[in-house]
């Protein structure tokens, strides 16, 4: 019975496209898409607290992917190809952050991904002498919604299997205290490596479907490190211990976004960042936080009257 | 306190929400008052800087003034409308470049879209104008790709060339020079590893070659470089006449700063984008004079003389003289082809801007395959102008300064 | 047999030695205690068994195999347990969650129903039965040492190293937690125990070791070291010998 | 031909020191991971570009009027929005995240300001821009000054932080910010202070690059990751570390660009960076974390 | 000159001090005895001012009340401590930490005075001022912690546990100099599980036992207490 409302939860979802028009479905592509991001990359900086500016790296390796091997073999294997990929580097860039902590990470990984971009860009340029590629792949908006959304749901629901099975236990247990879970018996290095794997094979994914959409990919597209950004800012929002909290980051500020970007487009800077300062003010526990915080107060009234 | 200051953030995103679904309510052609017309360009992010010169003045600019002539006739409507502007910003990003145009097509349900800056930004646009059905008027985009990307999209057009247009124009003038004796054979290439410098370059590497020129020098450099010591330092020792740059704004004028303060002073100094720019001259001082670029205008064209004034009084600067006037000619183009068809049909306007000849301040221009074929390829500082010295159909507007004058050490 | 064996352990933090050529060796089913001053390197001991930290020099041997050059986590699995001087509860998780923390992850583990029900035994005899819903932030001071506990055992060891568990506690709560240890001991676990709360040593402990400065003092039967003048001297100051 | 290349690097990576310093001092003394620092950075270069061709004020002279500001402005930002945040928070963990998402939007604000008040336009002027031999190699005249002053800078806060006694109080914080109380130490004071120190390094920075960079409304978030790349190399509030690191980035640029490849050049910061990191992770001149 | 009264302090649900109320007269010297975790530590955070206690305890100083006032101000009314683990400057030479120590601005006049003293009595931080603090041994570090707290010419000196970690000789080197401190007028408190070493310079002890006082009295009847004797060795020692 419970199982049931995500399937119908999913099923209405899918349906979107055949009811609404271009630009809501771009706005639930746009949704969609940093809602994954979030998730994953929620899936192994919140129970570590690690703060990961990498996302944009595998993002963008998997958009490079598929603009590569678009024309050589079926999307479907494309795809699998990104993922491959995705985890191969993952497991490189896990096992050199493994002895870095707090900011020296963070600024690591923003820098890997500069690489990453760096990287590319010589090589295009060198060898094969164009920067930007061309998708022309058969995808409609529709399908990168559909397949987003599958992905969100697959995401969502590795999360909730993660958080109820022991290597989730495990990474809270090193999340709270590293030195009691390596006493417990815990593979530190192993756990956070399979974690940090697992949420860069869900972005390099984000990255690959999202490619056919933007039809021409160069490294200052897809290896843009505002990605980064905003997707740690949306997870941290909404929460990144949590479930829903990502996604429940993502939304209100992607719509927030929007808004302010159609209304305010010369003022759109100022007004987004006083917001942020404000949300940073107000829901210091994210968005999710503040809910339980509310609800857990009505029902206080509740109960007292 | 906190839960009202919650309570109405989140209110505020509820009102955005439903303005947003209010707007989609399909208005009626009856009813209009104006023609609405459509942008999302860059505000902020990389590409602001670009489409704070080149593109965001030039849509102000043809607002204001077809909005001072009245507004277009619609002949088959029988009323003559003045322009309504919605823009967006697309923050540089192409996911957002892509969805404020479907925002516009769907939403807001504007009669006409205008492109973003850059190739990157037009060419992801592409397919969804072509899906809406909007013709894309690309005035800043450069692409050997356009005979294609024509064929994909019908409605699109190319308005800038591509880098072979300008690699050949500049190697043609080369060419010429060196046959002339004016300078030697020797030539050092630098590029901009982004998409601008790496066509011209791709274009420009066999052209050299195949005109006989020996290349000593021809690398890329990263976008974002703000050290160009290295690279004119190396230059410098290798003897050449002709040091081509095909960069972009920053780095065209740290270049041309690091060329005088190395004294490197090349009988042939070229750069790229951002040579054209009204503020190049401020930067580079005195020693602006003769340096060469892409793009330029025709010095002797009143239409032109006329557009630099308009745009120097409504937006406070010049226009560029590369990108800025094909922008606004493509804007035109457009104008004139709404008045032509009488109505707000896309489709009939597309094949008009497609077919017809118009008038504009570049002349009289017909489009060849969708693409603007007529193009001022090589320019240089001249008296204050940046002055076309080869057109791929005209004849150049001036002949080139060779040598260009030597650096004038800053005081 | 000999479970525990440091031969020759040398503990440096850059210039300061914190434990200085330690030898000694631990017999199945013996309770110890290791005594000493504040600062006498007990702790530092206590690290290098269970791999916390590296030894400088000399090694650690577990039922005749060297474990000094393994990490903790390789050594819990191998059977060695610990509790820490400073409370280290994981504070985002229940009670229960603590625990299962620990059967999940130990050489043979236990997980779903299974570790449910350990779970209810563990808990259950260190005196916090019925409580695994609640948040281990919330626990009292002596209920966060019995979790503590109970995760230690819940990895079945056959060396538990309790550093300082007592301390802290009220006479009442000593108590019971002496009781809770002799109970263990029964169990025929091996435990190594430091503590300054001296009642609960001569009550638990056969044999005592005691440091001092890095280095051992003394060795022997928990009465006659307790009656070493050079112990004395250690914890009380000279005069009082 | 080397020669030249280093010297060239070390001119270059004078100027990297020069924009790390201010951060470095903030995030070590008053723990902010400030990313509106580069924001600060360009509007001390737009500053300087304002004073200079509106009333022709030499940017040696704005130095004077701008650095104030800077440190003012920063001395508000860290009154009224950091602190809060600091005091509120039980760890370092958390502050670290509050200050990465409020500085995230004081990155907004400032870049919206400067774009509504100078549009995103590349902005330039030209100062000093005339060759100086230096040992046969020829730099420009405004970079040799910019080194000059990144040195000066640097020795100037050197001094400050090792030969007074007020330099000694902003070390004990950083050093050890829990027992600074101990001795009568205002924490939050000295916080503050130090914060409104670096931001007033930032918008000296700024004036310095306006000199020969062309910057842009848009361009902070670049110089703020420099920076940060300086920074964290170097050894979180480490004054010498971030010297180092930024003198090694500048010649490493300058050698790679001379002699391997210059589209190279910044994968092979990164790189650097990158392998400092692994090799070791508390930085060139940071302290291990136990 | 100070005076705590019925102070609690609570840590989440552990309640680390219960209703404790101390008092220390100019010039004197107090111990407060203790087994591990009885409370110690905690009491003299409160007088510090680095914790703030449960409502209704309070703290007047010179009959001055100064409960609540930030840990900061406490070195300026005339009260020092030295907490557990020293707490000193480790990155900083020794110079530098006793500089640091002077910060306080009544102090700031004396501080060439204060210097002198400092050096005449540890002599060993005379010759290694240039040192960084981080790099010297246990027993130096704790007389830079001595040494940086008098250098803000306190009224009463507060010392966590000072001879934790040292080997004897240290230890009585340490007291020696405690005893040459007292004798020049400042108050001293002093928490210790040295019980002969500390009660040897004290005129008034306390012992705590679980977050509570649980006797008190003159060095000498504390010495002869058979309660403190248990609270340390268990009962037959």
């Amino acid at each position: 019975m419970i199982f049931l409302i995500p399937l119908l939860a999913l099923a209405a979802l899918a349906a979107v496209p055949f009811f609404v028009g271009a630009y809501p479905l771009g706005l639930g592509i746009g949704i969609l898409g940093y809602g994954v991001l979030a998730t994953a990359w929620a899936l192994f900086s919140g129970p570590t607290r690690y703060i990961s500016l990498a996302t944009v790296a595998f993002f963008g390796i998997g958009a490079y992917t598929v603009a590569v091997l678009a024309d050589l073999m079926p999307y479907p294997l494309v795809l699998l190809c990104a993922a491959l990929i995705g985890l191969v580097v993952a497991l490189l860039v896990g096992l050199a952050t493994l002895r870095l902590a707090g900011i020296y990470f963070v600024i690591f990984t923003f820098g890997l991904a500069e690489l990453a971009r760096q990287l590319v860009t010589y090589y295009e340029v060198n060898v094969t002498r164009t920067l930007g590629r061309y998708v022309f792949l058969p995808i409609g908006p529709e399908h990168i919604y559909w397949q987003l959304l599958g992905l969100l749901a697959v995401t969502l629901a590795l999360a909730f299997w993660i958080s109820r099975a022991k290597i989730g236990l495990a990474l809270r247990v090193i999340g709270d205290d590293p030195v009691v879970a390596s006493h417990l018996g815990i593979g530190i290095t192993r756990t956070k490596l399979a974690l940090f794997s697992l949420s860069a094979v869900v972005m390099t994914l984000a990255g690959a479907i999202q490619a056919p959409r933007w039809t021409y990919i160069e490294p200052s597209i897809v290896f843009n490190p505002t990605v980064s950004f905003l997707t740690v800012i949306m997870a941290l929002l909404g929460g990144p211990n949590r479930l829903f909290g990502p996604l429940l980051g993502a939304v209100p500020l992607f719509l927030l976004f929007e808004w302010l970007s159609a209304n305010f487009p010369n003022h759109y800077s100022i007004i987004l960042g006083l917001l942020f300062i404000a949300i940073v003010f107000l829901l210091p526990n994210g968005v999710l936080a503040a809910w339980d915080k509310l609800t857990a107060r009505f029902k206080n009234n509740e109960a007292r009257a | 306190m906190t839960t009202l200051s919650r309570r109405t953030l989140l209110q505020a995103m509820g009102t955005g929400a439903l303005a947003t679904a209010l707007a989609s309510l399909p208005t009626f052609a009856q009813d209009r008052t104006a023609i609405r017309i459509g942008y999302a360009v860059s505000k902020t992010g990389a590409n602001a800087g670009g489409a704070g010169i080149s593109t965001i003045p030039n849509y102000l600019l043809w607002v204001d003034d077809v909005n001072k002539a009245g507004g277009l006739e619609l002949s088959k409507l029988g009323v003559t409308l003045k322009l309504e502007v919605t823009e967006y910003d697309d923050r540089s990003s192409a996911e957002e470049t892509v969805r404020a145009i479907e925002r516009l097509a769907t939403q807001d349900n504007v009669d006409f879209i205008l492109p973003s800056w850059g190739t990157g930004s037009n060419l992801a646009a592409g397919p969804t104008f072509d899906r809406f059905g909007f013709p894309q008027l690309a005035g800043t985009a450069v692409t050997d790709m356009a005979p294609q990307l024509v064929q994909r999209w019908k409605n699109s057009f190319w308005f800038l060339g591509g880098g072979h247009d300008y690699a050949n124009a500049l190697v043609d003038l080369l060419v010429k020079q060196r046959d002339a004796g004016a300078i030697n054979n020797k030539v050092a290439i630098a590029s901009v590893a982004d998409g601008f410098g790496i066509d011209l370059s791709k274009a420009a590497t066999p052209a050299f070659q195949a005109a006989g020129f020996e290349l000593v020098y021809d690398k890329t450099y990263p976008l974002g470089t703000s050290d160009f010591a290295p690279i004119i330092n190396e230059v410098s020792g290798l003897g050449v006449d002709t040091f081509v740059a095909f960069s972009y704004p920053p780095d065209t004028f740290a270049l041309t700063q690091q060329a005088v303060v190395a004294n490197f002073s090349p009988k042939i100094f070229y750069l790229g984008v951002g040579t054209a720019f009204p503020i190049y001259p401020n930067v580079a001082g005195p020693n602006h004079n003769g340096v060469m670029g892409v793009g330029g205008i025709d010095p002797d064209s009143e239409a032109i003389a006329a557009y630099f004034e308009r745009h120097t009084a409504l937006v406070g600067q010049a226009p560029d003289s590369w990108a800025s006037a094909v922008t606004y000619a493509s804007l035109e183009i457009l104008g004139q082809a709404i008045t032509r068809v009488g109505d707000l049909d896309k489709s009939a306007v597309a094949a008009e801007i497609a077919s017809g000849e118009f008038d504009t301040i570049l002349g009289k221009v017909k489009l060849v395959d969708n693409q603007l074929r007529a193009l001022w390829t090589v320019g240089q500082w001249q008296d204050g102008k940046f002055v076309g010295l080869a057109h791929t159909e005209g004849k150049a507007a001036r002949e080139p300064v060779v040598p260009k004058p030597a650096w004038v050490p800053a005081s | 047999m000999s479970l525990l064996t440091l031969s020759n352990v040398t503990k440096r933090f850059g210039g300061l030695t914190a434990v200085n050529d330690l030898s000694f060796t631990l017999t199945a089913g013996e309770t110890v205690g290791l005594l000493g001053p504040n600062g006498s390197g007990k702790t530092t001991a206590l690290n290098m068994i269970s791999g916390y930290l590296p030894v400088t020099s000399g090694s650690i041997a577990l039922d005749g195999t060297t474990i000094s050059t393994l990490g903790p986590e390789r050594i819990a699995h191998r059977g060695v347990a610990r509790t820490f001087q400073l409370v280290r509860a994981l504070p985002s998780l229940t009670v229960g969650e603590n625990v299962l923390a620990a059967l999940a992850f130990r050489k043979d583990p236990l997980w779903g129903s299974k570790a449910e029900a350990k779970i209810e035994n563990l808990l259950a005899d260190v005196g916090l039965a019925g409580r695994q819903q609640e948040q281990a932030s919330n626990l009292t001071y002596i209920d966060l040492k019995r979790m503590e506990l109970a995760r230690a055992l819940a990895t079945e060891p056959k060396l538990l190293l309790l550093d300082e568990w007592l301390a802290g506690l009220n006479p009442t709560e000593l108590r019971a937690g002496i009781d809770l240890i002799t109970r263990l001991r029964q169990s025929g676990i091996t435990i190594l125990l430091v503590e300054h709360v001296m009642d609960a040593v001569r009550a638990l402990c056969t044999r005592c070791i005691v440091m001092n400065t890095g280095s051992r003092l003394a060795d022997g039967p928990t009465a006659d070291v307790l009656a070493d003048k050079s112990v004395i001297r250690a914890y009380l100051g000279d005069d009082h010998a | 031909m080397l020669f030249s290349a280093i010297l060239t690097g070390l001119v270059l990576g004078g100027t990297y020191a020069l924009i790390a310093m201010g951060l470095t001092l903030q995030y070590g003394v008053a723990r902010i991971m400030n990313l509106a620092y580069g924001d600060l950075i360009i509007a001390g270069s737009f500053g300087a570009m304002l004073l200079f061709t509106a009333a022709g004020l030499n940017p040696l002279i704005a130095l004077f009027i701008i650095v104030p500001l800077g440190f003012a402005l920063s001395w508000l930002v860290y009154a009224l929005m950091l602190q809060p945040l600091a005091r509120r928070s039980p760890n370092r963990d958390r502050l670290e995240g509050d200050s990465i998402l409020a500085t995230f939007g004081l990155l907004f604000v400032i870049q919206g300001v400067a774009l509504v008040l100078f549009g995103a336009n590349y902005q330039s002027y030209s100062f000093l821009a005339v060759p100086i031999d230096v040992l046969g190699t020829t730099i420009a005249a405004n970079r040799l000054l910019a080194f000059a002053l990144a040195v000066l800078f640097g020795v100037g806060l050197w001094l400050l932080l090792t030969r007074t006694r007020f330099g000694t109080v902003i070390r004990a914080v950083a050093a050890n910010p829990g027992s600074a109380p101990l001795v009568g130490i205002n924490v939050d004071h000295v916080a503050r202070l130090a914060f409104a120190l670096g931001g007033g390094l930032a918008a000296a920075g700024g004036v310095v690059v306006s000199m020969y960079l062309t910057f842009s409304a848009t361009m902070g978030v670049i110089f703020t990751m420099k920076a940060l790349i300086v920074v964290i190399m170097g050894g979180v509030g480490n004054l010498l570390g971030a010297l180092a690191a930024g003198l090694i980035l500048g010649v490493v640029e300058t050698l790679v660009s001379s002699f391997i490849d210059p589209g190279l050049t910044l994968a092979a910061t990164y790189l650097i960076f990158l392998a400092v990191l692994v090799v070791r992770p508390q930085g060139l001149f940071g302290k291990a974390a136990r | 000159m100070l005076e705590l009264t019925n102070t609690a302090l609570r840590y989440g649900k552990h309640l680390a001090l219960h209703g404790v109320g101390i008092s220390i007269a100019p010039a004197e010297t107090v111990v407060v005895l203790g087994a591990n975790g009885a409370g110690k530590s905690s009491l003299l955070k409160v007088l510090g001012g680095l914790v703030c206690p449960e409502p209704g305890a309070g703290l007047t100083f010179e009959g001055k009340a100064i409960l609540g006032r930030p840990a900061h101000d406490f070195p300026e009314l005339g009260i020092a401590l030295v907490p557990e683990g020293r707490g000193i400057f480790g990155d900083l030479t020794v110079a530098e930490n006793l500089q640091l120590g002077a910060h306080p601005p009544h102090a700031r006049p004396h501080e060439k005075r204060q210097r002198d003293l400092v050096l005449d009595l540890f002599p060993r931080l005379a010759e290694r001022q240039g040192q960084i603090a981080r790099t010297m041994s246990g027993g130096e570090q704790q007389m830079v912690a001595i040494g940086r707290a008098l250098m803000s010419c306190p009224k009463l000196l507060m010392l966590d546990e000072p001879s934790l970690g040292l080997a004897p000789i240290v230890t009585s080197e340490l007291f020696t100099a405690l005893g040459r401190i007292s004798a020049t007028g400042i108050a001293m408190l002093v928490v210790e599980q040295n019980v002969k070493a500390s009660l040897a310079i004290a005129q008034r002890g306390y012992l705590m036992e679980a977050g509570r006082i649980t006797g008190a009295g003159t060095a000498d009847s504390l010495r002869a207490d058979p309660a403190v004797q248990r609270a340390f060795l268990g009962a037959v020692a």
